[in-house]
């Protein structure tokens, strides 16, 4: 198949979806299948069905997250030529109700399709619908999609996310799918399309911030017989899951973002390696594979060109240091995942021996967009240093949990209180975590940092992968610490002795300090202990495993001290 | 291409399970590559439930990779069990979200209640309590999953209930069946 | 040819050569307890970090090839502070035995902590694994003292192809293991002892030492194996005369730190009470000169078909001038009744150059023939 | 060998036949694995499935003895997919347009008819040889084609053939250029520590000392000279198996061995034996009561190899000084103060007379300069220039540093000869009667006849028994388990051991080590068929059949 076929076959399925009077979208992500969705969605399903429409009325659309997780399961309708509708919290009873209210048309929502007055842009009038009788019963469900959880937002990796049924190739095509593939591979060099993510100044998504491009760029010019890509889906943060959603929600994007990245460096296979407790990715990946295989976007000579790539899904078991890119390496070679050191970096000698580019998921999903879009266009969002935007996945004690995209340099003070709507009644922000184990906390004061790679890092924490976590108050702080020291003490892979014994003196030390054993002494002892396991570890996991003590040792050490033993001599002064 | 020859009796499983005729249409489909070893553990996990000594020792062998390396892979991996789990099992996310939402409290109200700790099976074999790390339904936390169903903003009264009655009703079907 | 300067030396080497290799090469000391020149790089023990000019943090010396104009450091106030806190969290996972232990005065552990000035680790100290396992009668494996350093491990898998063990698990619980934790007889171990004689701590020691001596008490002394052809170089250490252990010699030979099974365990042959002692004359010679009243007949049953014959029940032993007065003047009488083709010599493949050059020259231009033979082809 | 040890690790592909490596030379094993790492390819021509097939790419499979076939297939194909080093053989070699003419017949599928290895394998075996293929990773030789090195032991060299065997995979070298370079070569691997240095040091039937021929009269004078005598024999002595057979008829009368045990290790025992108690004069040099000893009229205490300084000469050529590391035990003397005082007596006794101190040496050493002086390839050696990590030979001056690496730019002879060979079977065939083939040889934990590892504990501890291997099939023909005793019986004679089902074995073969004395392998070999030059039995093949005493 080549780039005109991919064209017509995207129009036929706009066409199709434009017959369409209604379409009514149910959010079948993890989250919101957690919530009850499979019930929701195979009610609405039902209740099309029993209305004896005709077909054109209304379809129903399973699609991927849609972002506001803490009221799923959600069901956006929308309705030619009006605003949609998001109705959140929507059980088998609302889901009923929806396909009742909305289905057949009530007379002024007929009158509304011929009005050339009202267009897609008019915000939508509920009283309209009341007008329609619509029982007040529903109202209560609805979500203001001009509230600042959306308002805020900018997307670019989610723009399909909740839009499109990740199940099927041609409404990804239809959405413009592929069309950055087809672009490369007909009008730009390999050479450019690496320069391009360069100018674009694009960064790694998976912590680290290395420029995407340069990655690709040490790639290309390695010779080697073969070379390979890997998209790295072994999203291990506690708290975060940007990447599962969009290799569930829109696997095409994913598999877009590595083909090009292949073609621009010259690998002709790849892996996905993603976390095995991400079935319903794994599953939707694999099928976006077969479907591309099908249509000749994988496989021998990538639509109809020179060009070859096939990839493979590569299935984790496990283990958080596989996101550790020489860690994974070995784990794709069915090793046990243990980093080794680097150089040589994967670039010059990586899976098999061979240059290997890895990126993130969320970085691979960037690259449809900076291709279609242009290189300036993303460099127009974001910082100086950090462009683009970055997916959080919001959580913790906040009235708005769920996953959003931001550009980069927004405030945190804007995540939280804006998007996130504040933390709920009777309770006190205390601090956003973020980047994971990985990362450190940031207090109330420093809530007006513009986000991007380098202030955070200043902050004494990481971006990470995306994990957003928001404390209150009634979390203890040193307690906090001590649970993501569990969790590397626990990940740790046992190679380098910083990391394998060095964590475990932390929480041994931290335990101490918890208990009420500890003196002032051991508080430095702590510090000192953490710097050694940051400079001294082998990877990224042990180098970054003490942040979130040193982090809250850094903000919050009125709370440690408060554990620390009183000294006699304090007693005898009183 | 130059394959090493095969052992005229290493191609099947002498108790002709199904499940190891899967394993080797697996292998067969990956080419009896090394590095496939994990891929194979992931299946050999989720046909078995778990990894028996018999398992890993086919796997090796079929496979040409060192039993010790096997062993050490296997290990290496949270997913992997050595020992089969319970009929009904409840995994507790121990994320971030869920941890600071309470998920510490489900841990240990399900332990009391069935006096079990994380990663242990009841003596009578019904009921596996495990940990996971995120299950990434963060917005919805605490998670909990129950015999494969996921719910989410659970509290430990819930859960206990649930799993209470959903192994409450084996044992009855048990007793019945006896 | 790159230059590079290491502690202010310059020095030149060939592309590819790591900074451990250059330093080694020239007599500059680093630190390490999981490089082994003959194993593949780990990475793992965090000692041999070096500064290099103009990179922020240290980096492992073991792993980084020398790039043309580097500078680096070995020493320095933050390397040494590094280490020093390296070692301690090592002390933290490892008990301090030193003084009844018996690799003391070999132990890598015990001599960087000796030399960064540690008598014990400031944390908590906290033995991750306990396991002690004596299934054979080659080495004992004593997990207590395990740094996890793995150079055993990729002895047996790099070296000896065995791959009899690996690490298993993780992190602090993380060991070194055989398939399900079983004994060494289960495994695919050849006990060959590389991994012995690379463990830089007591977690491996040979059975044959226990309660023998301690290393400085030790005398040395290194020969050639005398088992197959390949000549590897063995050192054997005793104490009072006695063997206590073998060893690979990696200076100068052939077969640098390893040996076989054989040869690293098969030495105590020579201390068999079956041992011939004195030289023996068959009975039945014996009492043809006078030396037994008994007469006796060599039996028609083969040794072979015999369960341990005793060599006592067919010989006598005798002093040396009786039984080589005997041979020469038996053998002067086959000469001279049926000349020198009637004598046929069967040199050894076991013994020395200088023995079989003798026992050729002895038959050739002693007795006067060229049937001298030796197994070569058996 | 023609190369050193160390180049294994380095080469590019290792062609290892009749060898049992990591049993027989674990340490020579060990830079196979190196180079497997890597990323040698690694091809074994080999009837047993031996450990290292572990790490090999190939392994040709062969019904035992058919091996020939197969070189000449290999060579075959390698002339007609034009991977042969013609410049190489243009400038030094002869005789490649007759040799070239007889493998015509010898074609892959023919090879496959006779031994069972698929043409595919015997094709892809002669590709990677011929040039030197890699699995992975870089060569470290900037060549045009990589480095192929053979490795080889008794399973191609103790055969009816084995003279012709060993000069096929000479010419197969030849043929690839592989020789005189780094990490190529025909290396034999000799099997005891000083199996190279006793044939050096003249302890064959046909050559003095640094191999110079017996029948050649300028070598004789000089050597006469040397030892200061007037005459030595000038015809070809008899080679062990000869000599047994000689005994039989009466014309041999005296055997005095040293430190051998030919009641174990010559073939069929039964013969030996017979042979033995014929004698006149049976002496016996040993460190244990073998089970030679006990047909011996006098034993002789001698010291083990941990007790004795000296020099022994490895199988890459490499002298090197041993040490004294025990005291001797009881009475016990050095084979060489033995021999001194044996020649002493015996020239007293024949009323000989010679220089004083003729056969006195005060030390090892002061044999070795004597010993030097009259074997040129030793002929730059010293104690002094020993040390360390010793010399290898050729080493004749006191200038010169050893060879590691024979027929470097020239071969000994000048021109390498291409000698045609034709394909033999071996001498005994199996028939209805002794329907398996029997093949022996070695286990890792013990050596030779096993009277030294025996009676170590450990060793002992791993291996206690004896055992044949046997593949399931064939077991199941007599209803035999693993464990199950059973009676091996050949043309020659019988033995009882245990049955080891094993697929290490093909259906077919079976395979038992020499080294039990309970059951001893060579009770059952043949010793009617030597090969014609090299005089070695063939101990890899003779017929045999499996009974079940239960039965």
């Amino acid at each position: 198949m080549d780039s005109t076929h991919l064209e017509a076959l995207a129009q036929e399925e706009r066409d199709r979806q434009g017959k369409y009077k209604r379409r009514i979208f149910c959010c079948t992500s993890t989250a919101c299948l957690s919530a009850g969705a499979a019930i929701t969605h195979n009610t609405l399903d039902q209740a099309l069905a029993q209305c004896q429409c005709d077909e054109e009325e209304a379809e129903i659309v399973p699609t991927g997250c849609m972002g506001l997780c803490s009221q799923g399961p959600l069901v956006r309708v929308e309705i030619q030529n009006h605003a949609p509708l998001l109705y959140g919290n929507v059980s088998a009873d609302v889901a009923q109700q929806i396909v009742t209210e909305h289905i057949p048309l009530s007379a002024n929502e007929e009158d509304a399709l011929d009005d050339d007055s009202i267009d897609a842009t008019t915000p939508h009038d509920f009283m309209h619908l009341r007008a329609s009788g619509a029982k007040k019963s529903l109202e209560r469900f609805i979500i203001p999609l001009d509230s600042p959880f959306f308002a805020k937002q900018v997307r670019v990796v989610l723009t399909e996310t909740g839009q499109i049924n990740p199940e099927k190739l041609d409404d990804y095509l239809a959405h413009d799918g592929y069309q950055a593939l087809a672009h490369v591979l007909a009008e730009m060099s390999p050479e450019d399309v690496c320069e391009e993510i360069l100018n674009s100044g694009l960064r790694g998504r998976g912590g680290a911030g290395f420029p995407t491009g340069l990655k690709w760029k040490l790639a290309n010019q390695e010779l080697a017989s073969e070379k390979y890509v890997i998209v790295n889906g072994d999203e291990g943060d506690p708290g975060a899951y940007m990447d599962r959603t969009v290799m569930e929600d829109d696997p095409h994007r994913v598999l877009e973002g590595m083909i090009i990245c292949a073609y621009a460096t010259g690998a002709t296979s790849g892996y996905l390696y993603i976390r095995g407790e991400y079935p319903i990715a794994i599953r939707r990946i694999r099928r976006a594979i077969q479907a591309a295989r099908r249509r000749g976007i994988l496989g021998k000579s990538v639509l109809g060109t020179e060009f070859s790539f096939d990839a493979e899904i590569r299935i984790g078991a496990g283990a958080f240091v596989c996101g550790e890119e020489t860690a994974l390496i070995h784990s794709i070679e069915g090793q046990r995942g243990i980093p080794r050191i680097r150089p040589p970096y994967p670039t010059a000698a990586g899976l098999r021996d061979r240059p290997t580019v890895i990126n993130n998921v969320e970085t691979m999903a960037n690259v449809p967009s900076i291709i279609n879009k242009g290189a300036a266009w993303f460099a127009s969002i974001g910082t100086d240093k950090s462009k683009g935007t970055k997916v959080f996945a919001l959580a913790g004690q906040l009235r708005n949990t769920g996953l959003i995209e931001v550009p980069m340099g927004i405030t945190l003070q804007e995540i939280v209180y804006e998007i996130g709507g504040g933390v709920p009644e009777g309770r006190e922000f205390k601090a956003a975590q973020t980047g994971g184990p990985s990362g450190g906390c940031i207090p109330k004061a420093h809530l007006d940092t513009p986000i991007d790679y380098e202030s955070l890092r200043q902050l004494g924490s990481i971006m990470g992968s995306g994990g957003l976590v928001i404390i209150d108050d009634s979390t203890l702080m040193p307690d906090f610490a001590r649970f993501f020291i569990d969790f590397c003490v626990d990940e740790s892979c046992g190679k380098c002795v910083p990391c394998r014994v060095g964590t475990v003196q932390i929480r041994e030390q931290l335990d101490k300090i918890i208990g009420g054993n500890a003196g002032p002494e051991d508080l430095d002892r702590l510090e000192n202990l953490c710097n050694v396991v940051k400079k001294t570890s082998l990877c990224g996991l042990g180098q970054s495993a003490p942040n979130p003590v040193l982090s809250t040792l850094k903000y919050f050490r009125d709370e440690y001290e408060a554990l620390l033993k009183v000294k006699t001599a304090d007693v005898t002064n009183n | 291409m130059i394959v090493p020859n095969k052992t005229a009796t290493g191609n099947q499983h002498p108790s002709g399970d199904e499940r190891f005729k899967k394993i080797d249409n697996q292998l067969r489909r990956l080419k009896y590559e090394k590095d496939a070893l994990l891929e194979i553990l992931n299946s050999a996990q989720e046909l078995f439930g778990y990894l028996s000594e018999d398992l890993l020792i086919y796997i090796a062998k079929q496979l040409h990779v060192p039993l010790s390396r096997v062993y050490g892979v296997a290990t290496f991996y949270h997913m992997f069990t050595f020992e089969p789990l319970g009929e009904h099992t409840c995994i507790i996310c121990t994320g971030t979200a869920c941890h600071v939402k309470g998920a510490n409290r489900i841990i240990e109200a399900i332990s009391d209640k069935f006096s079990i700790s994380a990663g242990e099976t009841t003596p009578d074999g019904l009921f596996s309590l495990t940990i996971a790390r995120c299950l990434g339904s963060c917005g919805l936390a605490p998670v909990v999953v129950l015999d494969g169903q996921v719910r989410g903003k659970e509290t430990p009264e819930t859960v206990t209930r649930r799993a209470w009655e959903i192994v409450a009703f084996s044992k009855d079907k048990q007793a019945e069946g006896s | 040819m790159l230059n590079i300067v290491i502690d202010g030396q310059p020095i030149e080497v060939q592309p590819g050569t790591t900074i451990m290799e250059a330093s080694r090469a020239n007599g500059i000391d680093i630190p390490y307890l999981c490089y082994h020149p003959d194993l593949s790089i780990s990475g793992g023990c965090r000692l041999c970090m070096v500064e290099i000019e103009g990179r922020a943090d240290p980096v492992p010396s073991c792993g980084q090839a020398c790039q043309d104009k580097m500078v680096i450091h070995t020493q320095s106030k933050q390397l040494s502070q590094l280490r020093r806190e390296i070692i301690d969290l090592f002390l933290a996972d490892h008990p301090l035995d030193c003084v009844i232990c018996e690799k003391a005065g070999s132990c890598l552990l015990q001599k960087y902590a000796y030399e960064y000035g540690l008598t014990k680790t400031s944390h908590k100290f906290n033995v991750s694994r306990s396991l002690y396992q004596d299934d054979n009668p080659f080495f004992v494996r004593d997990h207590k003292y395990c740094i996890l350093c793995s150079r055993c491990v990729r002895a047996c898998s790099e070296i000896v192809g065995a791959d009899a063990i690996e690490i298993v698990g993780r992190g602090f619980e993380s060991h070194v293991a055989t398939p399900f934790d079983g004994p060494m007889i289960d495994s695919t171990c050849v006990f060959c002892g590389s991994c012995v004689q690379v463990c830089p701590t007591a977690a491996l020691m040979p059975v044959s030492r226990a309660g023998k001596g301690r290393e400085w008490e030790m005398e040395r002394i290194e020969t050639i194996c005398g088992y197959c052809g390949v000549g590897c170089k063995i050192e054997y250490a005793l104490k009072d005369g006695e063997i206590c252990y073998a060893q690979g010699v990696s200076e100068q030979s052939v077969n640098g730190d390893f040996l076989c099974t054989k040869g690293r365990y098969g030495w105590d042959f020579a201390t068999n009470p079956d041992r011939l002692a004195n030289p023996m004359i068959r009975r039945d010679i014996a009492y043809q000169l006078g030396l037994t009243d008994e007469p006796w007949e060599l039996p028609e049953i083969s040794p072979l078909k015999v369960r341990q014959p005793k060599i006592g029940d067919s010989f006598i032993e005798t002093d040396w001038d009786t039984a080589l007065n005997l041979v020469a003047e038996r053998m002067k009488d086959i000469v001279q009744t049926h000349g020198p083709n009637a004598v046929m010599g069967l040199a050894s493949a076991r013994c020395t150059n200088e023995e079989n050059y003798l026992f050729q020259k002895f038959i050739r231009a002693g007795i006067g023939t060229n049937n001298v033979d030796h197994c070569a082809r058996l | 060998m023609t190369n050193s040890i160390h180049e294994i690790r380095d080469a590019d592909c290792i062609f290892i036949t009749g060898s049992n490596t990591a049993e027989s030379h674990p340490v020579i094993s060990y830079e196979v694995i190196r180079a497997v790492r890597r990323g040698a390819h690694v091809i074994i021509i080999d009837p047993r499935r031996i450990p290292l097939v572990e790490h090999a790419t190939l392994f040709l499979q062969i019904k035992p003895g058919t091996d020939i076939y197969v070189f000449l297939a290999i060579m075959h194909t390698i002339i007609r997919e034009g991977w042969a080093d013609e410049a190489f053989i243009v400038e030094r070699t002869e005789g490649y347009a007759d040799f070239k003419v007889d493998l015509e017949r010898y074609t892959p599928e023919y090879a496959s008819l006779v031994s069972g290895v698929p043409v595919e394998q015997i094709e892809a075996a002669a590709r990677i040889y011929a040039l030197g293929g890699r699995k992975s990773g870089q060569s470290c030789y900037d060549d045009s084609h990589g480095h192929s090195m053979i490795l080889y032991a008794m399973g191609i060299t103790q055969r009816s053939n084995g003279t012709d065997m060993v000069m096929t995979l000479a010419n197969l070298a030849m043929l690839c250029g592989q020789i005189g370079k780094p990490s190529t070569g025909v290396n034999p691997l000799r099997g005891q520590s000083n199996v190279q240095g006793a044939c050096d040091v003249g302890c064959l039937v046909d050559v003095f000392p640094g191999y110079q021929r017996v029948t050649n009269a300028t070598s004789r004078n000089a050597l006469a000279q040397a030892w200061g005598v007037e005459t030595l024999p000038g015809e070809v002595g008899l080679t062990i198996v000869e000599a047994m057979r000689a005994v039989s008829d009466g014309s041999v009368r005296a055997v005095y061995v040293m430190g051998e045990n030919p009641m174990m290790s010559d073939p069929n025992t039964n013969h030996v034996e017979q042979a033995l108690r014929g004698l006149d004069l049976l002496i016996v040099q040993d460190i244990f009561p073998s089970e030679t000893a006990h047909l011996a009229h006098v034993i002789l205490p001698a010291v083990s190899s941990l007790e004795k300084d000296g020099t022994i000469t490895n199988t890459e050529r490499r002298v090197q000084v041993i040490q004294p590391v025990l005291p001797a035990q009881g009475n016990a003397w050095t084979d060489w103060q033995i021999i001194s005082e044996l020649a002493i007596r015996f020239d007293k006794q024949t009323g000989r007379e010679r220089n004083q101190g003729y056969w006195q040496y005060n030390s090892a050493k002061a044999i070795f300069e004597e010993l030097s002086g009259v074997t040129p390839i030793y002929g730059g050696m010293n104690y002094s220039r020993l040390s360390g990590e010793g010399l290898q030979w050729p080493c004749p001056d006191a200038e010169h540093p050893g060879t590691p690496i024979l027929h470097v730019g020239k071969f000994s002879r000048g021109l390498g000869k291409f000698n045609p060979v034709v394909a033999h079977d071996p001498a005994e065939q199996p028939d209805e009667e002794y329907p398996l083939i029997l093949t022996t040889g070695r286990v890792l934990y013990h050596y030779h006849t096993g009277t030294m590892t025996r009676r170590s504990e450990p060793l002992a501890w791993r291996e206690p028994r004896g055992y044949i291997e046997i593949n399931a099939e064939d077991a199941a023909h007599v209803n035999l388990k693993d464990g199950h005793a059973v009676v091996v019986t050949s043309r020659r004679g019988s033995i009882r051991t245990r049955a080891k089902i094993s697929e290490n074995v093909p259906a077919g073969t079976v395979f038992l080590a020499f080294h039990w004395r309970e059951a001893p392998a060579n009770m059952l070999t043949q010793d009617f068929a030597l090969d014609p030059i090299a005089k070695i039995p063939e101990y890899k093949v003779c017929a045999v059949r499996l009974d079940n005493p239960r039965a």
